[in-house]
């Protein structure tokens, strides 16, 4: 099962859970299982960057993940 | 009245004659010397259509004169032509700084100290200066020629005492006697191209045991006009200019002073900094008289 | 990747390919390009902070001779979906900020332009502005747009507060009561313009059919292609936008402003239309970034160990919500490793212009306020600023406090290379003060494409969709160069438009060298795989049996075959017999970009009778990755740290008590100028990035994160006491130097 | 409103164009010659990017009327070339990286002619003065003055 970890901001989205696992393959999964757990949380959470293992991505989809990985929501990032 | 117009008067006649032609018929015309303040206005608060009167291409306002009596400096010389000039440099160093100071390299060499003067704002920066050396505004007007001391030139934010078909032909002022010195000073926050927050002219004379004999003083951004400030002249004349005198003209200068406070610095910052500015400026002009006594500059 | 590398082109020096043009005065930027019959568009502008519109009338100024078209908010679509851009582009029913575009006019000289706008009418319902980040987040403030509620919770009552993001860690508290000493600092940071010298331009026509072309200075004419079609309803197929030379963006090039209206204006009067931005309007209507008010608290043991940091970070957003304060938020504590933190921003909306990017957006304001507590930590523990940070220093392996975990880093490099830097050992004068403050930028990825186009002569001409804000260019042809092993004059790039490359993501970021330079990289592989099958056909053997070396095809060793090495240019020349033309071609969406860390210290003199801050020296040190061209990484280096030092100095937006700004132009609005600096002195530290093929990290952005904290921090040591907010402007140091006196 | 005819020189070519008496000599350059070498930044005499000689001496074309050009040589930087062979100013910035967006540079390179051809020798601080009313916002000056340096430097050499 893979650790998903919510930024405090997004706690509201959660019923305050700011730790959970999903079982997945990739980070589309991830997405499929956090929005049968709480509906509606998908669109707010593909508008945000991830990151996987350490690997920050701002558009992820398609990213493997596996049964260890780590996955931190947080702000997208741009730049001047 | 639609629209711009273009003068280029090449006689004093000429020009008086636009002016006069303008005023006749209700058109607004404006002086244009270098054109640095003029062009700004132009484009950002005073849009009104005008007839421009380039008066640079007048033989007496281009004119520099340096005579034993007497200084002339035609008002339309750009502040890089100024400063080209050795021996004007010499006589002069505090008044050439001030025009040193206006704006870069590029708009001396346009900006002329004639146009600083007449744009009349309140931080202008040659005019403490030109008031500190006790220069004469010669002024052309349909009835010949006038004169006035600069310091009863500028009149008022942006206004001064030229009439309707006149315009400034140029400065004069004392040759230096032996033992004279000027300074001027501005502060500002960069290094370069700022107005003013305060500026100070120091002009002075020592006699030969570096006494004070005669000085004016004056300081700029610190009221609607720059202002003559006789306390801080009689701080220094008697004394060795020394730290005391320095120090009771530069608190002159900032009982003198009635700033506004605005984007470029409050009411208590411009008084305690014109102070520091006369005390430096002081100092300065000291410094030079000290090196002029006995020698004729 | 390993550390040492034996690069022919990547690490040289050499001359831009468009420098020629750029020093000749042929480069056209964004105001250049002239069209017959085309017409000059003008904008008008808001003469009220905040106001509702109640009646736009363009009739008097369409009628004047010379005036062709006039457009207003209604003139564009308007329904529940539109965004907070298009509004910003052209006021719809409340005019938000001072300078806010109400109405554009075209006329036949820009002249006529400014004269109609006289002509139109408008009739206004002023309302009290809200002009400062804590006025606005105060209960019963003014809202600025009555319908926002913060984070989207419609259950509660509307707030200016758009938006409210929180970090944590650990238990602060807990941490906290470890700490021996807790320091605290509490600063505010003005509004500052990223100040690009040229002003927004464009020119639009557009065809009976529908079909616009728009000519513009951008970051990215992709983007600008995308939101023009958005504000206008259209399509984004219907668009061709053309970048021109870009002069300076820093970020602020990134949205758009003017690009619709004048489409919406050429459409109107069947001619093409050019709009060019005054400076007024371009500190007025454009990005400036947020004003924000910050605390920061820090706790240590004796030995330095810092057991807790909190911050509290409040920024402007202007007039629509999307302040920066997340990656402040993210940015604040990034250099440390730490146990225990909390960390809570607030994006709030005041009668602004709304801001824009700004070079590493939101990190500057809030590690001006860490690193400033982080200054006064040492000194409370007696220790070197430097021994302080290193013993807490983030390194590999280290959790960020915004969740990933970082890999290979440059911090500790940068800390130990200051330590060592003659800059950093020598005494300082006497009089003097020296700061130090450290800097961060995550760096990002996203889209890019790039091909690589084999000339029949074998040179090569890379073609990539990021306009050229500083030598990207001579960027791409390097490393071009250095995968297809040709030197770096064989090697052209070309910035395509909208319809001759494939898409690109902004320039910005510190992505371009990157990402777009990932996928030029892979560009010009896939050149040499199309070169290893020609030759491998011409010798008449498998292409498994060619190497690829030198800029040659050549038979691998032990490979049996009476074959000279084929170069790039015989391959091209003979590329019609072996199966056409040879085009590479990539398209990626970089993931992996690799986060900058940065040290920066100066040196400054007071002087205590005026209150003016001379910096006399600067030195940034900056782990930039790989550096390709040298030259332009040092050139981002000492550009950034200018940007910050004017910022922490002089520049501020200066506002009257209706909302207006005093200072907006380049004479008030006080940049360095060249006397005002020194030569600012860089030492570059190459941490390569393990996920680009070079170690490319990204520069620009992470330079003008520490000058803030860095100069406030000399400050405090040449004054001996420490004034907490920005600009140290003299009038503020003056003030304070008379109020320590005093106390 | 009735146009003014102005007969000058541009980079050493007798000129003729019809200008508004308001116009600028910027404006009159770039939108009735042509020539948009010359940039305008500010239009306020500010930031130098307008920086053309009139006779000789360094301006703001911004600062000058196009009228007022009459009769004079202006010099901008699409003459600063002689022929194919760049000037040492425009060399040495190309050398020394001292452009990055290129907007503020034919306000540079002008600038720093009109500096080299008064004064072949400058030192630091004179070249930052002079230079002071030409803003750069990419580089931090530093290459920029080093650029100048370079160029001093290969002019005393030649000399």
């Amino acid at each position: 099962m893979a650790k998903v970890v919510f930024p405090d901001h997004l706690l509201q989205q959660t019923g305050g859970t700011k730790e959970t696992t999903v079982e997945a393959t990739n980070f589309r999964g991830v997405l499929r299982a956090l929005e049968k757990l709480w509906p509606g949380i998908e669109e707010t959470l593909q508008k945000t960057a991830v990151a996987i293992d350490g690997q920050i991505y701002q558009d992820a989809w398609l990213e493997p993940v596996r049964p260890d990985s780590e996955i931190y929501f947080m702000q997208r990032i741009e730049g001047g | 009245m639609e629209g711009y117009a273009y003068a280029r008067p090449t006689s004093v006649a000429e020009a008086i004659g636009v002016l006069q032609s303008d005023a006749a018929s209700g058109r607004r015309s404006q002086l244009l010397a270098g054109g640095t303040d003029v062009l700004v206005q132009m484009r950002s608060n005073d849009r009104e259509p005008r007839t421009l009167v380039d008066v640079k291409h007048i033989a007496e306002t281009n004119r520099v004169d340096i005579g034993d009596e007497e200084v002339f400096i035609g008002a339309a010389v750009p502040s890089a032509v100024l400063n080209e000039n050795a021996q004007l440099k010499a006589l002069f160093p505090g008044l050439l700084e001030s025009a040193d100071l206006i704006g870069s390299t590029q708009i001396q060499g346009r900006a002329s100290i004639g146009g600083n003067l007449c744009n009349s704002s309140p931080a202008g920066d040659t005019i403490p200066a030109i008031i500190a050396d006790g220069g004469i505004c010669v002024i052309a007007g349909p009835d010949g020629s006038r004169e006035m001391p600069c310091e009863e030139f500028v009149t008022g934010v942006g206004q001064n005492a030229l009439g309707a078909a006149e315009f400034l032909l140029g400065l004069k002022f004392k040759t230096p006697a032996s033992g004279s010195g000027d300074a001027y000073l501005r502060f500002i926050p960069r290094t370069e191209m700022d107005i003013a927050v305060a500026g100070a002219g120091v002009a002075l004379t020592l006699d030969g045991g570096g006494t004070c004999t005669a000085a004016r003083v004056s300081i700029g951004a610190v009221a609607p006009t720059a202002l003559l400030v006789p306390e801080a002249a009689e701080a220094l004349i008697g004394t060795q200019v020394d730290a005391a005198a320095l120090a009771a003209a530069g608190a002159a200068c900032s009982a003198a002073a009635s700033p506004i406070a605005d984007k470029r610095g409050t009411v208590a910052y411009r008084r305690k900094v014109v102070g520091v500015l006369c005390r430096r400026a002081s100092a300065i002009a000291r410094d030079r008289a000290l090196n002029n006594i006995g020698g004729s500059q | 990747m390993a550390e040492a590398h034996d690069y022919k082109a990547i690490g040289t020096r050499p001359v831009r390919p468009d420098g020629v043009d750029k020093v000749t005065g042929r480069a056209n930027f964004g105001a250049d390009l002239n069209l017959p019959n085309m017409l000059h568009g003008k904008m008008l502008r808001s003469p009220h902070a905040h106001a509702r519109i109640k009646r736009v009338d363009v009739s008097q100024a369409l009628a004047m001779d010379g005036v062709y078209a006039a457009c207003a908010g209604g003139d564009f679509p308007t329904n529940e979906r539109t965004t907070d851009l298009a509004k910003n582009c052209m006021a719809r029913d409340k005019a938000l900020y001072h300078g806010h575009a109400v109405a554009a006019v075209a006329a036949r000289t820009p002249y006529i332009a400014e004269r109609a706008l006289d002509l139109i009418e408008v009739e206004y319902e002023p309302l009290a502005p809200v002009l400062d980040v804590d006025e606005a987040m105060a209960d019963g403030a003014i809202l600025v747009n009555e319908n926002l509620h913060t984070n989207g919770d419609a259950s509660k009552p509307a707030s200016n507060v758009a938006a409210i993001v929180k970090f944590e860690r650990g238990d602060v508290e807990q941490g906290f009561a470890e700490a021996d000493v807790v320091v605290e600092v509490d600063c505010r940071v003005p509004t500052a313009h990223q100040g690009y010298i040229e002003p927004h331009a464009c020119t639009a026509t557009i065809n009976e059919e529908g079909e616009a072309t728009v000519w513009c200075c951008t970051q990215g004419h992709f983007d600008v292609r995308s939101l023009t079609a958005n504000v206008l309803g259209k399509s984004v197929g219907e668009i061709k936008v053309i970048p021109s030379e870009i002069g300076g963006g820093f970020g602020g090039k990134t949205i758009i402003y003017l690009e619709p209206i004048a489409v919406k204006l050429s459409e109107m009067s069947g001619r093409p239309v050019k709009m060019v931005m005054t400076r007024e309007e371009v500190f007025r209507a454009t990005g400036p970034t947020s004003a924000t008010h910050c605390r920061a608290k820090v706790g240590a043991k004796r030995d330095g160990k810092i057991t807790a940091a909190s911050a509290w970070l409040a920024y402007e957003a202007g007039a629509f919500a999307g302040a920066p304060v997340g990656p402040g938020c993210m940015s604040i504590l990034a250099p440390y490793d730490l146990e225990h933190f909390s960390i809570e921003g607030h994006d709030v909306l005041v009668n602004k212009p709304k801001v824009a990017a700004y070079r590493a957006p939101g990190a500057p304001q809030a590690m001006h306020a860490m690193e400033s507590a982080i200054d006064d930590l040492a000194r409370e523990l007696g220790m070197d600023p430097i021994d302080l940070r290193l013993k807490n220093s983030a390194d590999e392996g280290t959790q960020a406090p915004y969740g990933p975990v970082f890999p290979a880093i440059g911090f500790r490099k940068c800390l130990e290379a200051t330590k060592a830097h003659p800059n950093y050992t020598k005494p300082k004068a006497e009089g003097t003060g020296r700061g130090v403050a450290a800097g961060f930028w995550f760096n990002i990825g996203m889209q890019s494409s790039a091909e690589a186009r084999l000339s029949e002569d074998g040179t090569v001409t890379v073609v990539e969709g990021n306009p050229d804000i500083g030598g990207s260019r001579a960027s791409m042809c390097l490393m071009a160069a250095e995968t297809l092993g040709v030197p770096y004059d064989r090697v052209r790039t070309h910035v395509g438009d909208t319809e001759s490359t494939g898409f690109c993501n902004v320039t910005g970021g510190s992505r371009t060298t990157f990402a777009t330079g990932l996928a030029v990289v892979q560009a010009c592989e896939d050149i040499i795989a199309q070169c290893k099958q020609r030759a491998a056909a011409t010798w008449d053997i498998d292409v498994e049996q060619v190497d690829w070396a030198d800029g040659q095809a050549i038979p691998k060793p032990g490979v049996n075959v009476d074959a000279n090495p084929l170069s790039l240019r015989d391959i091209a020349k003979n590329a019609g017999r072996t199966g056409g033309p040879i085009l590479g071609r990539a398209s990626v969406n970089a993931q992996g970009a690799g986060a900058s860390f940065s040290v920066n210290f100066a040196d400054v003199k007071v002087d205590r009778e005026t209150g003016k801050i001379d910096v006399l020296s600067f030195t940034g040190i900056q782990d930039a990755g790989t550096a390709i061209h040298p030259a332009y990484v040092e050139g981002q280096m000492q550009g950034g740290a200018v940007q910050g030092l004017g910022w922490a100095l002089n520049e501020e937006y200066i506002y009257d008590e209706n909302g207006v700004m005093e200072n907006a132009g380049f004479l008030d609005y006080r940049v360095p100028v060249a006397s005002d600096m020194p030569m600012i002195d860089t030492q570059i530290i190459e941490v390569p990035n393990p996920s680009h093929p070079y170690g490319v990290r990204g520069v620009g952005e992470t330079p003008i994160v520490a000058p803030l904290a860095a100069t406030s921090n000399a400050a405090r040591d040449a004054l001996g006491f420490r004034i907490a907010d920005l600009p140290l402007s003299p009038p503020r140091v003056l003030e304070a130097i008379d109020n320590q006196a005093d106390a | 409103m009735s146009r003014v005819h102005v007969t000058l020189s541009v980079n050493g070519e007798p000129r003729e164009m019809l200008c508004e008496a308001h116009q600028s000599l910027l404006d009159a350059l770039r939108d009735e010659l042509g020539m948009t070498g010359t940039k305008e930044g500010c239009a306020t005499g500010d930031c130098g990017a307008c920086s053309v000689l009139a006779d000789g001496r360094l301006v703001c074309s911004c600062l000058m009327l196009g009228v007022e050009a009459e009769g004079m040589d202006i010099t901008t930087i699409e003459g600063i070339a002689q022929g194919s062979e760049l000037h040492v100013v425009q060399r040495k910035f190309l050398e020394a990286a001292a452009l990055q967006c290129g907007i503020c540079t034919p306000g540079f390179i002008v600038a720093a002619k009109a500096l080299l051809d008064q004064n072949p020798n400058p030192d630091e601080t004179t070249i930052r003065y002079w230079l002071a009313g030409n803003l750069c916002r990419c580089t931090g000056y530093d290459k920029i003055v080093r650029a100048v340096q370079d160029a001093a430097q290969e002019l005393a050499y030649e000399a």
